[in-house]
């Protein structure tokens, strides 16, 4: 049995912007609290000085002016809507992750969590993440919808098909925090459940070293070295056939993709859009989903849909984010004589 | 009967009947929200489905649609004047007709789909299109409206049927012209649907 | 009007609307609002109590952490059937189509309403959408729970769907008949003297509550077709892979449902406003102000169902609109609760039955509508969206809410339904024994919630065993509680006193008919002179002061 | 029943009128391009409504509350329509 004490003692928030969300919850309960209070001790009171068989005077002399209500309710909106303010400015937050945050990529299939880190291991239903460091979950669903729940950290976000949606956190407190799905998606939406794990810089560093025991080793995930997973990306990006147009040397006039991740980019129909992931994933899979400024609809490019595996497109958009500073000086050469091999077409239903 | 008077009677029919429309509009402005939003999402999708369709078969039957509404209003404006009974029976059938027409072309236009492969699902062939996902949802969201707007139509035109038969019984009451009124505002707000169905489906550039 | 509730001889048998023909015939074809209200007021409660069956297993299983009393799978056809009965086919048809159906032609002084036959054709449409429902049950059940969230209804679901949409959208129509014949009744025929500024609050929330069944249902309707046909033909409509968004159908659906929840909380209101008023002996505080705050719900209410989809995937910025027009909302709730509370202000409150009922009904609406502000707010709902705070918020407003006002409708208006009175004793103990069992079932639920327990879980982690222990023990109350006004109502038809026309003394138009009332509603057509519940408050109140019951 | 009635020359004008818009419709999509293309055919489109609604179906003299609630009808569509698109319009920013 729980000890009773543990019941009342809400856990408290082990991430930045949960103690915020804390923060607004109390300041609703006080609000709430009052005019619950207030309300009942209002009835009590009449009931007990007003009901059949009291003496008490019932003469109204004035009717009690509506201007009273007005003022009343005018309060009450005032009210609300600071909390409203109050609560929309941390949603801000919360929605927005910061920049510097390291990506750790989430796919919800049913009935389990499966996470790969920067460097591409994997783990099941285990998250493991560094104290006081920015960490953004970069999550998408394989069937239906999902949704990634830390109450201890007071975060939570749909995980659609077919669609990247984030969710950040910063944890304050090393620990064992039960993660849950809390969109039904079937039978055991109840057993889709995890652990994060949030380590102290020692232990987090300790355990980026040792062999993944912990996670599931993935068949042909190289192991931790960095020079071996860049090769990895680069043929995956040569394989697809990336590399036949967008490269400096290309015959064929393509957007530049070096530098590209998370800059500014002018549309052709005038809009200006950020290229984060969700830019880079959709123009892998729809190209004419977004066209750049200066080329023709319908795009050259062809749609990956359906040509491609998640993994392969991880990968890729990894990769265009690691060409930050230049294009790397080896990638020029395909690395098989035929650039583009042709892309074996799955047959349509 | 709950009602007082005639006039008491005539306005509940019409407010019924007005707030009966509002949910009709309601009814067909749910499909008509989604696909608003996928052909902003799916412009060129979208475009790509309504070539597939022929937009003067969609305007020879607008033109039909109209002639019966002003059949219909002709109906009504007879039961409101002399009342003679002949003529109201005549427009009704002539209303009727023009619906039935338009049914008929509708399902030409059905079957001409399903030699060519465009029904979603079913019999969909989508070999010669660039975007046969998105341009399946058109076609879906086509079917859909026009099967739907067919089904209110047909409903209509048995209801005219039964209306037109008994205006040939001598009493012929002052009630019953408020049903003939009635059955006409229905009519034109199946002609009012179509006449926003016909330019979002057929005519996109 | 003194009141009198002093025994009256008993009527030589005065034709009224139930015994003037015993035939079943007479019944089933009967377009006499009165008799279609009891029809429906008998149906509904079978459906109640049918749709509270999960309810009690699925309390019973939450007693343990592990899902040792059913499978999971049988636990989300469980949740998903008590969703389904109670909102689709208790709680919205609830206090419209029974008590409204009774009382509103005689509260406007009307013969009927405008469209009998579609009053009528509205009961059979509903019933035969309850036998769908029904039928989806017999051959598996459904386990998508009472949203049919997509992709997962129409992809992953095997479960019986098509007669459960088909049923639905039958019932569905039987709402958008109710909502016509109301609105048309209202504006058309009231009796002389029954001007807008003097219908009884009941009548304006009946009103307020038809606008959103006419506007909100047919959305409804249409989301539940495009369902069907994406669950038949797999086009793509809702489904990702193929191009569509499932958060097309959650704007959808929830365009409907969070009018729905208006929908059942709505009435209770206009009942609670007689039962304060008339218990109070004295007219109500701020009339003008309940009665446009009911239309300003009804409209306000289509503005803020994106509060259901903060964390789905919706943008920000449609989040935070959504959330400022949430808070908007809740205004007229909260000047209709100050408006009873002042009313009791200087009454001569009779401590009867209905005004425990009433009395339950303010804290306990209070509350949820105070806990639904912290799910408008952006932040807060972040953390608590689909969790257990969630389940205490609707279920305090639905059976804190609604429930609580059904039976303090059904126990006021008992009299003039049957001629018998309830007896006040057990009314008395079932009200508190329904207002306790409900505060120990949801409120430890409250709790649960902010500690992270989600909502559709057959089992779930060891810390969170207390409370829900504390929760079903509460449930077994509440059960009693509900079980009990069953019991003693058949029983009161039978060995309770004949009430008089007028028990409470209520200035209402149908309290001036006799009760059981005639078919026609009255004997001679009653005009209006005055404003609504004109109590002279000066006789009573020298009443008030003698010691009698 | 009000006396004067719409007389048949009104409703015969008005089919005319109807024809003329219908006409125009498609040669407007013919001559016109993109969102030019789409804005005409809809102004065309509540054009015809209109006519219809305010001749045919009688609201030119109809009680306003028949007109409140047909222009009801068509606001609650907008607020669907609206607060729906906003979320899709403001999901890439």
């Amino acid at each position: 049995m729980i000890a009773p004490h543990s019941i009342f003692s809400l856990a408290q928030a082990a991430s930045t912007t949960g103690v915020q969300v804390d923060y607004i919850f109390y300041l609703l309960l006080a609000f709430s609290g009052t005019v619950v209070l207030v309300i009942m001790f209002l009835v009590l009171f009449f009931v007990a000085k007003y009901h059949r068989g009291t003496s008490a005077n019932r003469k109204s002399e004035a009717p009690i002016s509506s201007r009273l209500e007005v003022f009343i309710v005018t309060v009450f909106t005032v009210i609300g809507l600071t909390l409203f303010v109050l609560a929309a400015k941390v949603y801000a937050d919360i929605a927005r992750p910061p920049k510097d945050a390291m990506t750790i990529w989430v796919v919800g299939k049913q009935w389990m969590w499966k996470a790969s880190y920067p460097d591409h291991r994997e783990e099941i239903n285990e998250l493991h993440v560094p104290v006081g460091q920015p960490v953004k979950l970069v999550m998408t669903s394989m069937d239906v919808i999902h949704s990634f729940f830390i109450p201890d950290f007071r975060v939570k976000q749909d995980v659609l098909p077919s669609r990247y949606t984030t969710l950040w956190f910063t944890a304050t407190k090393p620990g064992k925090y039960r993660l849950r799905c809390s969109q039904y998606c079937g039978n055991d939406h109840a057993g889709m459940v995890g652990w994060v794990t949030v380590l102290s810089q020692a232990d987090y560093q300790q355990w980026l070293a040792a062999a993944p025991e912990g996670a599931a080793a993935i068949a042909g995930t190289p192991g931790t070295n960095g020079a071996l997973m860049a090769t990895k990306l680069r043929t995956t990006f040569n394989q697809l056939g990336c590399i036949a147009c967008h490269t400096p040397t290309s015959s064929v006039r393509a957007p530049r993709l070096d530098g590209i991740f998370n800059q500014t980019v002018r549309l052709q129909n005038g809009q200006n859009t950020t290229a984060d992931e969700e830019y880079l994933r959709e123009s892998i899979l729809f190209p004419n989903a977004k066209i750049s400024a200066g080329y023709v609809q319908p795009s050259l490019m062809p749609a990956y849909k359906g040509q491609i595996t998640d993994q392969q497109l991880h990968e890729l958009v990894d990769f265009i984010k690691s060409i930050r500073d230049g294009w790397p000086a080896d990638a020029t050469q395909p690395t098989e004589p035929s650039g583009n091999q042709p892309l074996q077409s799955e047959p349509k239903r | 009967m709950q009602f007082d008077d005639a006039e008491q009677q005539h306005e509940a029919a019409a407010l019924g009947m007005w707030a009966f429309l509002a949910t009709e509009i309601l009814f067909f402005g749910g499909v008509l929200t989604g696909f608003v939003i996928y052909r902003h999402r799916y412009l060129e999708a979208f475009a790509e489905g309504g070539k597939e369709l022929w937009p003067w078969i969609g305007t020879a039957n607008t033109a039909v649609l109209l002639l019966s509404s002003f059949a219909m209003a002709m109906a009504v404006h007879e039961a409101e004047t002399q009342g003679r009974r002949k003529h109201i029976a005549r427009y009704l059938l002539l209303t009727a007709l023009l619906g039935a027409t338009f049914i008929c072309v509708k399902a030409v236009e059905y079957t001409i789909d399903w030699h060519e492969g465009l029904i979603p699902s079913l019999n969909w062939h989508p070999e010669h299109l660039s975007h046969p996902d998105q341009t399946q949802m058109f076609f879906f969201f086509y079917f859909f409206l026009t099967i739907l707007h067919a089904i209110h139509m047909t409903a209509g035109i048995g209801v005219i049927l039964i209306v037109a038969w008994q205006t040939r019984r001598p009493d012929f009451s002052s009630e019953k012209k408020t049903t003939v009124e009635m059955l006409g505002l229905y009519w034109h707000f199946v002609d009012v649907v179509w006449i926003f169905l016909f330019p979002l489906l057929y005519l996109t550039a | 009007m003194s009141e009198n509730i002093v025994q009256p001889e008993l009527p030589l048998q005065r034709l009224n609307y139930i015994n003037h023909d015993w035939s079943v015939w007479s019944w089933i074809n009967s377009r006499d609002h009165k008799r279609i209200g009891v029809m429906y007021l008998l149906t509904i409660t079978f459906l109640f109590f049918l749709g509270s069956l999960p309810a009690i297993l699925i309390r019973l299983e939450l007693l343990t952490p592990a899902p040792n009393l059913v499978t999971r799978e049988i636990y989300n056809r469980l949740f998903t059937m008590h969703g389904v009965t109670m909102v689709f086919f208790f709680l919205v048809p609830s206090i419209p189509t029974s008590l409204g159906n009774f009382l509103l032609p005689m509260m406007i002084g009307a013969r009927d309403l405008a469209f009998p036959r579609m009053n009528l054709a509205s009961y059979y449409l509903f019933l035969a959408g309850a036998i769908l429902a029904l039928v989806s049950l017999v051959n598996g059940g459904v386990d998508t729970g009472w949203t049919f969230y997509t992709p997962y209804s129409t992809t992953f679901s095997n479960s019986a769907m098509t007669p459960m949409i088909l049923g639905i959208f039958v019932a569905g129509f039987s709402s958008i008949f109710t909502g016509l014949n109301f609105i048309v009744t209202v504006h058309t025929m009231r009796c002389p003297g029954m001007y807008w500024s003097r219908l009884p609050l009941f009548v304006w929330s009946m009103y307020a509550t038809s606008l959103i069944l006419v506007l909100a249902t047919p959305v409804l309707a249409i989301t539940l077709l495009l369902v069907a046909a994406e669950h038949w033909f797999q086009v793509g409509i809702f489904d990702p892979k193929l191009g569509g968004d499932p958060l097309l159908y959650q704007h959808l659906f929830w365009f409907y449902s969070h009018p729905a929840v208006y929908i059942m909380i709505l009435p209770s209101m206009g009942v609670i406003s007689e039962l304060v008023t008339t218990f109070s002996r004295k007219h109500v505080f701020g009339y003008t102000f309940i009665a446009f705050s009911s239309i300003a719900i009804a409209v306000l209410g289509f503005l803020v169902w994106g509060h259901h989809m903060f964390v789905s995937g919706q943008s920000m910025y449609a989040g935070m609109v959504f959330s400022v027009l949430s808070f908007l909302v809740a205004v007229p709730s909260a000047i209709k609760v100050f408006n009873w509370t002042m009313t009791l202000h200087k009454g001569s409150l009779v401590l009867k039955t209905p005004l425990l009922y009433a009395l339950g009904f303010i804290g306990l609406f209070t509350i949820g509508g105070l806990t639904g502000l912290f799910l408008a707010a952006l932040a807060v709902d972040v953390h608590v969206h689909d969790t257990y705070f969630v389940i205490a918020h609707f279920h305090y407003i639905m059976v804190g809410g609604t429930m609580m006002a059904y039976l303090g409708g059904v126990h006021y208006w008992w009299p003039k339904i049957t001629g018998r009175m309830y007896p006040e004793g057990w009314g008395v103990f079932s009200a508190v024994l329904v207002f306790f069992g409900f505060n120990l079932t949801f409120f430890p639920q409250f709790i649960l919630g902010y500690m992270g327990m989600v909502r559709r879980v057959a089992d779930y982690d060891p810390q969170f065993q207390v409370l829900n222990v504390l929760s079903t023990a509460g449930a077994s109350i509440l059960g009693v509680g509900f079980l009990l006004p069953l019991c003693y109502l058949l029983w009161s038809l039978r060995y309770e006193p004949i009430a008089g026309d007028n028990p409470w003394g209520a200035t209402g138009l149908e309290w001036k008919s006799p009760s059981p009332p005639p078919e026609l509603n009255f004997e001679t057509p009653p005009t209006v002179d005055g404003p609504a519940y004109d109590y002279d408050t000066e006789t009573i109140h020298q009443e008030g002061k003698k010691k009698h019951v | 029943m009000t006396e004067h009635k719409t007389p048949t020359s009104t409703l015969f004008a008005t089919l005319i009128a109807l024809m003329v818009l219908l006409a125009l419709s498609v040669v407007a999509s013919k001559m016109l391009q993109g969102a030019a293309a789409t804005t005409a055919a809809l102004a065309i489109a509540v054009a015809k409504a209109l006519l219809v609604g305010w001749i045919f179906m009688d609201l030119r003299r109809s009680s306003p509350l028949t007109r409140l609630i047909a222009v009801s009808g068509l606001f609650w569509l907008l607020i669907m329509v609206v607060l729906t698109a906003m979320d899709f319009a403001t999901r890439g920013m």
